[in-house]
């Protein structure tokens, strides 16, 4: 129980702390590797809830693809060190305002919630004995959640198609240089 | 806690321990294979001089590179430039832990095991585009965009050979793979699956950033690539990360194509002689490949990877996923 | 009941010539002319049918029509006259036959929107008046902003722009707290039926603020003092028409809203605020009367003359007694009839020198005789000399103010002393003194101001000698309008 | 587990929708003559029109429901969308680059999630649906770019404000399902009429509230709006501001009903601040404007403000409203981008609004409907867009929200300033150039006609869409004790 909690608070302040140092890091390089450490530590959050799976596939689809695109980005259009919060906080003082009236409503909610708590167990629709957590998501998924599931698919699609379209757009006007 | 648990993670660091120290010693040699079996083919001798026919060569070279002088360029991101060849070596080195040398021996017997592997090898991306960035030279931050490009196109043919593999064998567990294989028809899923392991062959070297894939450390055009910048034990690491990769690709291939540990009959006293023989067989094809073909051009690489690959590796997902329906 | 009648086809006629406008070519611009001059006068006609045929004895509504318009909210299409709109309904249409006559030469730029502008503000006019239905009677009054925004707006003068959005704001502002007290009579009675309403008690409290949304709505039309700064504007940049309209109908509004809404619906609330209306009202007389004297501009000063005028027709509203109410609905068809005629004299000399400055003028009567003669039948009217149409509702209205508080009386007869004062002096201005070179050689009045000027004179002589038939029309409405009040 | 029904013929408009997107999408590139693409896109909304008519009510598993509500609103979008095409085709003829049969199908597929949103039963298929609107909606705008560089910001800023909506729809999940164990409508409202978790859901809903007033522009997150809808090509503008934010509507209707109705007092006090300052803002900032369709953006900030009042009285009749009153936007905004597509089919500068000075001298009958339209958007009688702010009011003041109402009521006076100086430029302004006259495409006449038609029928007459739109809400009151 004692192992339990220690590696549980180690992981969420795993979270939590990346977090807030991404979002105060001067160099968006740095920034964005919180953000990859933020993530492993959700992942492995994930694990010790009992989904590999989705362990798995939260390194492969986040850490492996998002972040490193990210990173790309970030060397492409060569962001310089920025004082970030002074100007998020100088030049939108009414975005700060709604952002705090969000963080009081978040934490209320939070209050709420924990109060809920202990009548609350976690909401596994399945019984872990009866399968392993991989069987029950695809049987899941391919049953009851088939129709978000397909869309989850069309959505990508048409993702992908309008990248397409605007970049062949981008080729005729540009004479094929990209 | 426990004794049993304590004693449980003294045998498993033990076991991993020992398994890492084999694993190095076959990266050593394999640098040694590599220099002699090239030499060969190109009608040289090889290292020869240090130990009889040059076999202490690789302990010579280890050596020589942890006395080097650890340089620190001007101008880079330390904590980065520090991280980065950690990073490439663990993502390389870990994935051994999840590979079934034996039924009763794997370090990490895992559901979900062959993605963890893939997991992985896309995190080895960030010893690359981190080493190219943090080195602040305009050499090592291309090799570096190329490599990751590189890698994670390739990523996506490797990952839909290896789900053939899984549709067929049902399960992402490595160890069930290997025991389905051996309850098929066919022992090794090399011979339904021949498209998917040329599949995995060629991405595999190119994950691993080998010739006739090497753009990203082409020394005729960036140096040395992305790692330019490393000297001493720091490069060494990178080495090594290299030749781990190439181990556990070629483990990963006989696991999932070779029926791994199985062999036509049990050798008593010789437990993992199919497996050995069998990662023997791919690595020289991997020294052999080098040997043989001239790089390719960066394009040609990507379009290769994009319209070839992907596009073949879905039709055979797309066949063998018909064969499970109506076999 | 039901049924279409005689009030929908006056309503509706113009529809009529706003679609034949449609088909025609914008360059036939004759037969546009024609065609509305056509519907217009038709339409006045059958004013004048109603009128014939209008039961002065009866004091309910007549020619009524209802029928379900809008069933989710209650609503009907609901028209009638009584005593009190009966004499409303000729005056729109005279007013908007005058109109196409004054404007026949005056507009030259495009003509076809003019005349449709007009058509659809005679319906909006004479909807407002016949309406029964506060919904109907809200939608008409809103909609009658659209024509006299774009005619003050378009054909209006140098300073056009900014009158004609003041109008339209000031106006559009008044009228929300109308809706909103609207809605709330409809929410709390479940209906808009105007004769439903007629008489329901509601809490004080409420009738007062109930009393308050439309009275800020009547007296931003009427215009009542503190808010009458958009009528200066308006009147002097607005082209003649536009002029005639506002002075004729438009601020009429509000004092028939005042009679037909705020004394039957919310009579606790009247007599509450009675007095202060009475301030008002006699506030605006003395101080619009002063403003006039040092005017400089001919349109502005007859503006300001109306504010003053209007005045006192809210004085004999709220005196509240059938004397008053009487004289003030007679003074409101004087006003109609007198101020519009005013506005058209300064178009007929404003359409030959282009302008307004009065001391731009001088000796027109030596040079311009006929026209003098026809002004000075207006100045007088618009005095209140005894035996012109002036006469008969001032004396009525003063009269009936005598009974409610006579030290007000007093002050606002001195509003009558101002108003000769005024008019007498800008008559002496404009015409005798010495000619100055600009009002020469002035050409000769052309058929269509002759009839209409015309046609006013024997209006202003036929009330001012012989109004009883016009106080009869309303005798009967005015006493059933007065017995729901305490 | 019980095993969900795959009733595939409840699918059979979205899959039409679909279909027909991916059939341009695979077509296009062999098709040399592209007006094809808009005869196929047109044949594809009658046959949806069709489908609507005789489409089974039914269930595709839990997540899909086609009901009469849902299909009540379909068919609604489904006639503006026919008459958006009809904008779409004169406009791709002018901006002729622009005319891919890709741009039927990225519509296509918005259309598709806006449907899918609308019959969705459960809060993730709501999201995947609203993502899917979006998304295509992000490439629509950016294909300007050939013509306005700046294109490509526009739909970049939507594109950051729909991550934002993102963000704030998956906290508001998170808490939901945190809170009740479940993603349905029927389970949230089941809880809470147990009298469970009100105060928990109230919060989450907050965070949902924060999501759809980004899609809807309303204030505070209305910023990405004027930028957005300049970029955009004309019929995506119409697209964005009156199809997409119907659906919207439409769903947090749905939502406020299925889900949310026994907190329905609470949250319609929620949303007063935020649809007063849209209104409020929505109206003053579109004051300074120059640019014709930055001002309609700003319009439709305050319009979405007006259009959400409905919701705050929390009863059927209301909800009606706000769906009537949308309605009425939408063809008022079609009537409106029909006449700026001729405008800029004359002259692109037509749409800066000095540029427009005098213009009624050379196009009285153009002005004229550009009249109404505007007077339409000010809330002017006879138009429809006096009733449908009417009846707003009319359900204000029956709550008892009459400050409410009354403030509205006092910066609508504002709101009709924008409005009446384009009608100053219009009509009272001199103009120095003169334009030549284009011809006028039958499609666009067609247009016009009809949305002259309904925004003077709605204005004097609105019974009957009224009683239509009432009528389909109460069936889905009677629908829902049935339930229970």
């Amino acid at each position: 129980m004692i192992l339990e909690m220690i590696v549980f608070i180690y992981l969420s302040l795993g979270m939590i702390i990346p977090g807030i140092l991404a979002i105060i890091s001067k160099n968006p390089v740095h920034a964005v590797l919180w953000v990859l450490v933020l993530i492993l530590h959700q992942a492995f959050m994930l694990f010790t809830l009992g989904s590999e799976f989705l362990t798995a596939v939260q390194i492969i689809v986040y850490a492996g693809a998002v972040i490193v695109l990210f990173l790309f980005v970030v060397y492409m259009i060569n962001l310089k060190r920025e004082e970030i919060w002074k100007v998020f906080v100088k030049k939108s003082p009414l975005g700060f305002v709604i952002f705090l009236i969000f963080i009081f409503f978040f934490l209320k909610s939070l209050t709420f919630l924990t109060a809920l708590s202990p009548h609350f167990k976690a909401h596994l629709p399945y019984d872990l004995t009866q399968g392993t957590n991989l069987w029950w998501i695809a049987r899941y998924l391919f049953t009851h959640f088939l129709f978000q599931f397909e869309l989850v698919g069309v959505l990508l699609l048409v993702v992908v198609l309008g990248a397409v379209f605007l970049l062949r757009k981008l080729k005729e006007v540009e004479g094929g240089s990209l | 806690m426990g004794v049993a648990l304590w004693s449980e993670i003294v045998i498993l660091v033990a076991v991993a321990l020992l398994l890492l120290l084999v694993a190095l010693f076959h990266v050593a040699y394999l640098t040694y294979a590599e220099r002699k079996i090239i030499a060969r083919m190109q009608q040289r001798l090889g290292p020869n001089r240090v130990g009889p026919r040059g076999l202490l060569q690789p302990i010579a070279d280890v050596l020589k590179l942890l006395h080097k002088e650890d340089i620190i360029p001007y101008g880079v991101d330390k904590p980065i430039f520090h991280l980065a060849p950690l990073v490439s070596l663990v993502c390389a080195a870990s994935g051994l832990a999840l590979i079934p040398l034996w039924d009763t021996f794997v370090l990490s017997n895992l559901n979900v095991g062959l993605l963890f592997l893939l997991a992985l090898s896309s995190l080895s991306a960030y010893g690359v585009i981190l080493s190219g960035w943090a080195s602040n030279s305009r050499y090592a931050f291309l090799g570096a965009l190329r490599a990751s490009a590189q890698l994670i196109s390739y990523e996506i043919a490797m990952s839909l050979a290896l789900l053939s593999v899984v549709l067929m064998a049902g399960s992402f567990n490595l160890q069930d793979i290997v025991k389905a294989q051996m309850e098929s028809p066919f022992k090794a899923y090399i011979i339904p699956q021949i498209i998917a392991f040329f599949i995995f062959m060629v991405s595999a070297i190119a994950e691993t950033n080998r010739v006739p894939f090497d753009l990203p450390e082409a020394e005729t055009e960036l140096v040395a690539g992305y790692f330019v910048e490393y000297s001493g034990i720091r490069f060494a690491l990178f080495y090594l990360a290299e030749y781990f990769g190439m181990v556990v690709m070629c483990a990963l291939a006989v696991t999932c194509f070779l029926g791994g540990y199985i062999g036509p009959f049990n050798i008593p006293g010789l437990p993992f002689f199919w497996f050995l023989l069998k990662l023997y067989v791919l690595l020289f094809f991997y020294i052999w490949v080098r040997a043989t073909l001239p790089r390719y051009r960066y394009d040609q690489l990507m379009g290769l990877g994009w319209k070839v690959l992907i596009p073949l590796g879905l039709l055979n997902l797309f066949f063998t996923a018909l064969l499970k329906l109506w076999l | 009941m039901e049924g279409l009648g005689i009030l929908s086809a006056i309503l509706w006629l113009p529809l009529l010539g706003i679609l034949a406008l449609f088909l025609i070519p914008r360059e036939k611009e004759e037969l546009i002319k024609l065609i509305t001059l056509i519907t217009v006068l038709l339409d006045f006609i059958l004013s004048l049918i109603l009128l014939l045929k209008f039961d002065y004895s009866n004091p309910a509504f007549q020619f009524v029509e209802k029928r379900p318009w809008l069933d989710i909210i209650n609503s009907f299409y609901f028209l009638g006259v009584d005593g009190i709109s009966i004499l409303f309904v000729p005056l729109s249409t005279l007013v908007t036959l005058l109109c196409v006559l004054i404007s026949w030469y005056s507009i030259e730029e495009k003509i076809k929107e003019f005349y449709l502008a007009l058509l659809f503000t005679n319906i909006a006019m004479v909807g407002v008046f016949i309406s029964l239905d506060l919904l109907l009677f809200y939608i008409f009054w809103e909609a009658l902003l659209i024509p006299m925004y774009l005619i003050i707006g378009i054909w209006g003068g140098p300073r056009r722009i900014y009158s004609t959005i003041k109008f339209f704001l000031y106006t559009f502002f008044g009228s929300i707290f109308l809706l909103v007290a609207i809605i709330y009579l409809f929410l709390t009675f479940g209906t808009f039926d105007y004769t439903f309403l007629v008489g329901k008690a509601l809490p004080f409290h409420v009738e007062k603020l109930l009393f308050l949304g439309f009275l800020i709505a009547f007296a931003v039309k009427v215009p009542m003092w503190p808010l009458h700064t958009w009528l200066p504007d308006a009147h002097t940049e607005a082209p003649t028409a536009g002029s005639v309209i506002l002075a004729g109908i438009l601020i009429k509004l509000g004092g028939y809203g005042m009679v037909r809404f705020l004394l039957p619906l919310f009579p606790q609330a009247t007599l509450f605020f009675a007095k202060l209306i009475l301030i008002l009202s006699v506030i605006a007389i003395i101080y619009a009367g002063l403003a006039c004297l040092w005017q400089e501009d001919l349109k502005r000063l007859i503006a300001y003359s109306s504010v003053s005028h209007m005045g006192f027709i809210t004085l004999g509203i709220f005196s509240l007694n059938p004397i008053g109410i009487k004289g003030a609905l007679l003074q409101m068809i004087n006003h109609g009839i007198v101020t519009g005629a005013l506005f058209m004299c300064v178009g007929v000399i404003y359409d030959r020198t282009h302008s307004r400055a009065i001391k731009y003028y001088g000796g027109l009567a030596s040079t311009f005789p006929l026209y003098a003669a026809l002004f000075m039948v207006f100045t007088l009217a618009s005095i209140g000399l005894p035996g012109t149409n002036g006469f008969i509702g001032e004396f009525l209205i003063l009269q009936g103010a005598f009974l409610k508080d006579r030290f007000l009386v007093v002050l606002a007869a001195t509003g009558v002393i101002i108003g000769a004062a005024y008019m007498l002096w800008l008559y002496q201005r404009v015409f005798f003194e010495k000619p100055s070179a600009g009002v020469y050689n002035l050409a000769p009045m052309r058929w269509n101001e002759l009839t209409a000027l015309i046609s006013m004179v024997f209006l202003v002589f036929l009330i001012g000698l012989y109004p009883n038939p016009f106080l009869d029309l309303m005798r009967v409405s005015v006493t059933k309008l007065l017995t729901n009040l305490p | 587990m019980v095993t969900p029904s795959l009733n595939f013929g409840s699918l059979a408009l979205e899959m039409l929708l679909l279909f027909s997107g991916i059939f341009l999408f695979l077509v296009d590139h062999f098709m040399k003559n592209k007006n094809y693409a808009f005869w196929v896109s047109v044949l594809t909304v009658i046959a949806s029109l069709f489908i609507l008519l005789f489409i089974p009510f039914g269930d595709f598993t839990k997540a899909f429901r086609v009901d009469f509500y849902s299909s009540s609103i379909k068919f609604l979008l489904t006639i503006g969308f026919f008459f958006l095409l009809f904008l779409s085709y004169p406009y791709l003829k002018t901006f002729s680059a622009l005319n891919f049969g890709e741009y039927y199908g990225l519509l296509f597929f918005s259309l598709f999630g806006a449907y899918v949103m609308i019959s969705s039963q459960d809060f993730l298929t709501l999201f995947l649906g609203l993502e899917l609107m979006s998304v295509s909606l992000y490439f629509l705008i950016a294909s300007q770019f050939l013509y306005k560089r700046h294109a490509l910001e526009g739909s970049l800023k939507y594109f950051i404000a729909g991550a934002v909506s993102a963000t704030f729809y998956i906290l508001f999940l998170c808490i939901l399902y945190y809170a009740t164990g479940s993603i349905y409508f029927e389970e949230v409202i089941k809880k809470l009429s147990q009298g469970h978790l009100r105060g928990e859901l109230l919060v989450s809903f907050v965070f949902f509230l924060g999501a759809f007033s980004i899609k809807l522009s309303l204030v505070p997150f209305h910023m990405w709006a004027p930028d957005a809808y300049e970029s955009s090509p004309l019929p995506i503008v119409v697209f964005l501001a009156g199809i997409v934010k119907f659906a919207l509507l439409a769903v947090l209707i749905k939502v406020l009903i299925l889900a949310f109705s026994p907190l329905k007092l609470e949250l319609g006090k929620l949303i007063i601040p935020f649809a007063l300052f849209s209104i409020l803002i929505g109206s003053l900032l579109a004051i300074k404007q120059d640019n014709l369709v930055r001002l309609l953006a700003y319009s439709s900030i305050a319009h979405m403000g007006f259009a959400v009042l409905g919701l705050t009285s929390g009863e059927f009749s209301g909800y009606g409203f706000s769906l009537f009153y949308m309605f009425v936007y939408l063809f008022t905004t079609i009537g409106t981008f029909a006449l700026l597509i001729y405008f800029i089919k004359i002259n692109t500068h037509l749409l800066n609004i000095n540029n427009l000075a005098g213009i009624s001298k050379d196009f009285p009958l153009c002005s004229f409907l550009f009249l109404i339209f505007l007077f339409s958007l000010a809330g002017i009688p006879p138009t429809g867009g006096f009733m449908a702010k009417f009846y707003i009011f009319v359900m204000l003041i029956k709550a008892k929200y009459i400050a409410v109402a009354l403030l509205a009521l006092l910066i609508s006076v504002i709101g009709a300033y924008p409005y009446l100086r384009v009608i100053k430029v219009l009509y009272m302004d001199e103009g120095l150039i003169h334009y030549k006259k284009k011809s006028f495409s039958i499609l666009l006449t067609l247009t016009l006609i009809v949305a002259t038609f309904i925004t003077l029928l709605l204005g004097i007459y609105p019974k009957p869409l009224l009683d239509f739109i009432q009528r389909t809400l109460f069936l889905y009151l009677s629908l829902q004790f049935f339930q229970f």
